[in-house]
């Protein structure tokens, strides 16, 4: 039996201030910067060579989609807190943003549930136009990083907290990694929402 | 506190298939990359086939049914499928995996002096995907309609349009591309937290940069791409039309689609990724190329400064590059000045870094091992693959040599005597420490004049038949057009060049294997070499070193003045002059 | 020599100039790999381990390195500015007025070239692609439209007059296809759902270039030169040069072949 | 980070921040009421989403206090977010025309 210990897992490397985890997930937040950066350009390309692009947008539901962006931001909120609460090493305060936040994901994805089956009544179809075509993508790909982020937050939130007692310092470490993606999956509908749902508006 | 892995190493194929070892992944890497590398030259021995042999039946061909060349003769359909898989095979399934995912995952962590990759088990599920990436690309070969069709590029409306084997390769690539994420920040990690005590940025072995660049392109140009992909597959499984035009009419039918869509946007995701992608091929064939020719002239690389800086450049720019593949599109005058300006700028760099490489040979005591001879093979043969790199960036004589045979020559002179010769020698070079054992080099010798004569054969009359304007991708070689009748004999001459080739592996491929078991026995720093992967043992145990390496200078400290031995390894104190 | 690098015999106005410009690269790029090939077959010779055992630690000193690249930084500078962008800016801002040109719609299809004249009224008419039959009407012309009446179209043959500009509207009905013209230095993409111009003035009529080459039966020919399916390769055309009198004969007899047609009747309907 | 196991963490600015999301949601949804025209419509838009994206990144994600390298990594995909976003555009804005 051979044990190997990858240094700097959990402790801070000093001469570059991080760890292992920290960088990793902010260099994977970077490659996603430019998912979505590609994804954008496809947005300006296609709405600035088309003068009938916000075909079909009037249908989009803007309150549905306001309180999904209030959802969210709630989410982003309880989930800085689930952290401060792990660092402070208060359990029962981390289960209950955790689960806030666990939550609020959910009720995100079925108010974006309730939007898409509004969308298909009405066969509006991703085939529909340009503008649905972008909007389908774009809130699916958005939807599939809050499952994602969901997903490995509810492990932190149940099974995985048992590493709150016996190894508080990488669980901690683990909640902030997880809460920096889901932050930045906020950030994303932070600019999807203006730009799908308010701003085809003005431009027809 | 670390977070550790314990393994009771347990032999058999499972328990290395679920490896989370580095040594292992990376040699897995490498042997399924290999293979790969053989599957894409035997795609374009079929190809050269039909280019030599325009409708002539390959004997024992129709073995290969019906839908792709009945009587031994091959479709255009076919052929259209091969191009498209060879390049796709090659650029992705060969050589990023052996290079970046072979050498890289099994070199970096050894020179940086650290026991493993920062996220082992990352590093295990970069492979994975990679393999069954590979696996959907090839079974792609027996979906109705066969595999993709429309390129390596893939431009739509083309690849829209297509049967579904386009539809399994943008998962594939969307296979490829997660894999490549996961590698490349694992990458960057392992090289900035766990380099050894002492290994400051400026001690990292040239190999360790450009692994390290390499990295961050693959980090921040591949996203472009998935994007790319993801809106293909909903072009062609949703319906949508973001890179369809309206009013399309296929063989006399106007296709159902909304339109607004452009297929220039197509153009520029694929090329964001695309360019900079060429030297994700190049860069670590370049560090390879630097740490043989380091350890065979004798003596410390020429201005390591500049070769890093210049690599950092050349990562940068090749971003900003990327439309000189679009010339042709419709480009206004604006935008291609910019283009061209930023490719002839990109030029500098690589003329910088080749000609260190090249004065490093100045003063020198050279060794010629077949290592060696591969790395300095490389040298001129990237000299003209990217000499003839400058007329195409200059949109003017790119007018005439855009997609002709020229481009083809170009990028096979970068990716084949050079790319792929690099990687060559990084085998010969560091199979000792995978292995314990050298490979012949008598079998080396074999191995290396012929490659190094026939491959010449096969891409030097491209440059020609470029130049007369003979365009790519033509299934007949070009027969019926009045410009190609002058060249048209090349076409034999590169295909016999190529089968030469084949042949001119087969004894790598017996001296790969053999050495395994009959080699001669290699110390564990085989080669006299200075960088810390010769301090661990050969092959090195589960976890790298006994005890962590103190680096006490740069990587090159060859011949220093005063000293009895040629070479003082970075583990070794030791006075010299010039401390970084 | 006639034909440097081989590169085709030129037939257009502009051809001369863009040759130059390749050629200038191509001289760059021997002097460098000469230069420095010279440079490495000497060092493998002078400092082989069997003829100099030890090797030096500085290794070399001369700063000459320095001044090559400067050199070649200049060299490429001067191309660019010189010559490239210049060139590029010729090609595509500096078209000549469409009066004094032969104006042309070039429409490629897998795997054919459409191509369309305004005829004599000058006036391309209206198409409409709900009346594209693949056979009788590629193009889906619109012969009710009076400016349509005059219109010549062909498959795959391009007639143009000597020494007189030509102005191209190059697009595509279904996937990108690449317009080149070998002889004529001309390459252009063309994309589906875009109209993309280009200019050029032909300078051998076809009888000289039949002459030159002393070959009864050779052709300019329009070649695909992007990957449009399984047809690429053999999706040529030809082009016809003509003296002025040879073309004008050619639209001539082109009109009485549509007066013909008129009066079969039902044939465009 | 400074941040060490066991001290709480100052919430207060979380809480602000939250309230200044809430407040940016709420104003953009009601400029787009207001039918601007646009131009005008879209940079207001952006803005505001571009001071909450701000916000998000500087206190949630604790950009503010970051290490060095980090935004160093984070100003390349900028950078490149930037010509990616840009050029496109721009080459489809510079066509050949007559
Ligand atoms: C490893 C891959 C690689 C590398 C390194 C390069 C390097 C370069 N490439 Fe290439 N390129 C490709 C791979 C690569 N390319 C591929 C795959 C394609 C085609 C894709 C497709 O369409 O399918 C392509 C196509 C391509 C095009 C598009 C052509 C067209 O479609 O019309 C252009 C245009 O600008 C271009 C330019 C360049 C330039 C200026 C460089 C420069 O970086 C080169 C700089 C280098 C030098 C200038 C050499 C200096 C060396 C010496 C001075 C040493 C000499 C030494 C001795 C003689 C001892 N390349
Ligand atoms: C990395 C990239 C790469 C590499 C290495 C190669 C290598 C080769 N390529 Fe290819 N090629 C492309 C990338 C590459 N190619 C691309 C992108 C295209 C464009 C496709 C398109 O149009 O869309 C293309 C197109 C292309 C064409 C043009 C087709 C056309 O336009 O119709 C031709 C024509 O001859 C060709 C030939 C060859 C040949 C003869 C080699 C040879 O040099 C091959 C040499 C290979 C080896 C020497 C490897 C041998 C491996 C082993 C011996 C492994 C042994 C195994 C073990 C020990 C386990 N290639
Ligand atoms: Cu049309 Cu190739
Ligand atoms: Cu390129």
């Amino acid at each position: 039996m051979s044990t190997t210990v990858i240094p700097y897992t959990t402790e801070i490397r000093p001469d570059t201030g991080v760890n292992n985890v920290k960088l990793g997930i902010w260099l994977f937040l970077a490659s996603e910067i430019m998912l979505f950066g590609s994804l954008f350009a496809g947005y300006i390309l296609l709405r600035t060579g088309n003068p009938e692009f916000g075909a079909g947008s009037g249908a989009l539901s803007v309150p549905m989609a306001t309180l999904n962006t209030v959802v969210l931001i709630t989410s982003s909120v309880t989930m800085v807190l689930a952290w401060a609460a792990a660092m402070e090493q208060n359990f029962a305060k981390f289960r209950l943003y955790m689960g806030c936040t666990v939550m609020a994901g959910a009720v995100f994805l079925v108010v974006k549930g309730f939007e898409y089956s509004a969308k298909f009544e009405h066969h509006l179809y991703p085939s529909h136009s340009t503008f649905m075509a972008i909007y389908f993508t774009f809130t699916g790909l958005h939807a599939l990083h809050v499952i994602v982020g969901m997903g490995y937050n509810a492990y932190l939130w149940i099974p995985g907290s048992k590493m709150f007692h016996s190894n508080p310092q990488q669980f901690a470490n683990r909640v902030e990694a997880s809460g920096l993606f889901w932050h930045f999956v906020d950030l994303v509908w932070i600019f999807l929402f203006p730009i799908l749902y308010l701003l085809p508006d003005a431009a027809s | 506190m670390g977070e550790s892995h314990a393994h009771h190493e347990k032999p058999g194929l499972l328990a290395s298939w679920f490896s989370v070892d580095h040594k292992v992944i990376g040699i897995q890497y490498a042997v399924t990359a290999l293979l790969f590398l053989f599957f894409g030259f035997t795609l374009m021995m079929l190809m050269r086939w039909q280019l030599a042999f325009p409708g002539e039946a390959l004997p024992f061909g129709g073995l290969l049914g019906d839908s792709r060349m009945p009587g031994g003769i091959m479709l255009p359909e076919f052929y259209n499928q091969l191009g498209a898989m060879h390049g796709t095979i090659m650029v992705f399934l060969g050589v990023v995996p052996l290079a970046v995912g072979g050498f890289g995952n099994f070199v970096v962590p050894l020179q940086i002096g650290a026991p493993d990759m920062a996220f082992p088990r990352l590093n295990m599920m970069s492979y994975h995907l990679y393999f069954w990436g590979g696996v959907v690309m090839l079974s792609s070969f027996f979906v109705p309609g066969g595999s993709a069709q429309s390129g390596w590029t893939s431009y739509p409306p083309l690849s829209n349009i297509a049967g579904s084997g386009q539809t399994w390769w943008v998962f594939g690539m969307l296979f490829l591309i997660m894999s490549s994420l996961l590698g490349a920040i694992n990458f960057i990690v392992t090289i900035v937290q766990l380099r050894a005590p002492g290994m400051t940025f400026w001690r990292l072995p040239f190999f360790v940069w450009a692994q390290f660049v390499t990295s961050f392109l693959l980090l921040l140009a591949f996203p472009a791409m998935q994007a790319a992909g993801v809106m293909q597959l909903m072009d062609r499984l949703a319906g949508t039309s973001f890179f369809m035009p309206e009013g399309l009419i296929v063989s006399g039918q106007a296709i159902a689609n909304t339109g607004g869509g452009s297929p220039i946007l197509w153009q520029h995701l694929f090329w964001f990724l695309a360019h900079p992608e060429v030297y994700v091929l190049i860069l670590p064939a370049l560090g390879i190329v630097g740490e043989v020719v380091a350890n065979n002239t004798r003596k410390p690389l020429y201005g390591y400064k500049a070769l890093v800086y210049s690599v950092l450049f050349v990562g940068f720019m090749s971003f900003i590059v990327w439309a000189h593949h679009m010339f042709i599109t419709g480009m206004g005058t604006m935008m291609s000045a910019f283009f061209q300006t930023t490719t002839m700028i990109i030029s500098i760099p690589s003329v910088v870094i080749l000609t260190c490489l090249l004065l490093s040979l100045w003063g020198a005591s050279i060794r010629f091992n077949t290592a060696m001879m591969f790395a300095l093979a490389f040298i001129p043969m990237f000299g003209i693959g990217g000499l003839t790199g400058l007329p195409l960036g200059l949109a003017s004589s790119d007018i005439h040599l855009h997609d002709t045979y020229y481009v083809i020559g170009h990028f096979h002179y970068v990716v084949a005597p050079g790319t792929i010769f690099a990687l060559f020698a990084g085998v010969y070079y560091w199979y000792p420490k995978a292995t314990g054992r050298y490979l012949s080099e008598k079998l080396g010798r074999i191995h290396f004049w012929p490659s190094l004569i026939f491959i010449n054969g096969i891409f030097f009359p491209m440059l020609i038949q470029g130049l007369h304007g003979v365009q790519r991708r033509l299934f007949d070689g070009g027969q019926i057009y009045a410009h190609a009748q002058e060249v048209l004999h090349l076409n034999k001459v590169m295909s016999f060049s190529a089968w030469g080739l084949a042949i001119a592996q087969i004894p790598f491929i017996i001296n790969f294997f053999m050495s395994l078991k009959g080699g001669a026995k290699a110390p564990d720093n085989a080669w006299q070499a200075t960088t810390l992967e010769w301090l661990a043992p050969s092959p090195p145990p589960h976890g790298n070193f006994a005890t962590v390496p103190t680096v006490y200078h740069g990587p090159y400290e060859y011949s220093v003045p005063g000293m009895e031995e040629d070479f003082l390894p970075q583990y070794v104190a030791g006075n010299v002059s010039s401390e970084a | 020599m006639d034909r440097p690098l081989g590169l085709p015999e030129i037939a257009s106005a502009h051809g001369a100039e863009l040759d130059h410009a390749t050629l200038l690269v191509h001289g760059l790029m021997f002097v460098m790999f000469v230069g420095w090939g010279l440079l490495f077959l000497y060092m493998l010779w002078k400092f082989r381990a069997s003829r100099h055992p030890t090797a030096v630690y500085e290794g070399l000193k001369s700063k000459s390195s320095t001044y090559a690249e400067w050199a070649v930084i200049a060299s490429e500078a001067i191309l660019l500015v010189g010559f490239s962008i210049p060139l590029w800016s010729q090609r595509v801002d500096d078209f000549p007025a469409p009066s004094e040109s032969t104006e042309v719609r070039v429409v490629g299809e897998q795997f054919a070239w459409n191509v369309h004249y305004p005829g004599p009224d000058g006036i391309f008419g209206r198409t409409d692609i709900g009346m594209v039959d693949a056979i009788s009407n590629p193009l889906g012309l619109d012969r009710k439209d009076p400016s349509a009446a005059d219109d010549v179209t062909t498959i795959n043959q391009l007639h143009l007059p000597v020494d007189k500009p030509a102005i191209i509207h190059i697009s595509s009905k279904d996937v990108i296809h690449s317009f080149m013209l070998n002889e004529f230095r001309v390459k252009q993409d063309a994309m589906p759902g875009m109209t993309i111009p280009l200019w050029f003035i032909p300078t051998v009529t076809t009888a000289e270039m039949r002459a030159n080459r002393g070959q009864e039966d050779a052709n300019y020919e329009i070649a695909c030169a992007q990957l449009c399916g399984i047809g690429h390769y053999r999706m040529r055309g030809f082009v016809t040069i003509h003296d002025q009198s040879g073309f004008d004969a050619w639209m001539a007899s082109e009109q009485a072949l549509l007066a013909e047609d008129e009066g079969g009747d039902d044939f465009w309907d | 980070m400074a941040h060490t196991l066991g001290e709480k963490p100052n919430i207060r600015p979380y809480i602000m921040v939250f309230v200044a999301l809430m407040t940016l949601t709420l104003i953009t949804v009601a400029v787009s009421y207001l039918h601007l025209p646009t131009m005008e419509a879209i940079a207001l838009a952006l803005l505001i989403a571009t001071v909450k994206a701000s916000l998000v990144a500087c206190y949630f994600m604790h950009l503010m206090t970051e290490r060095k390298l980090i935004l160093w990594t984070l100003l390349l995909s900028a950078v490149f977010f930037f010509f990616v976003l840009v050029i496109p555009t721009m080459t489809a804005g510079n066509p050949i025309t007559l």
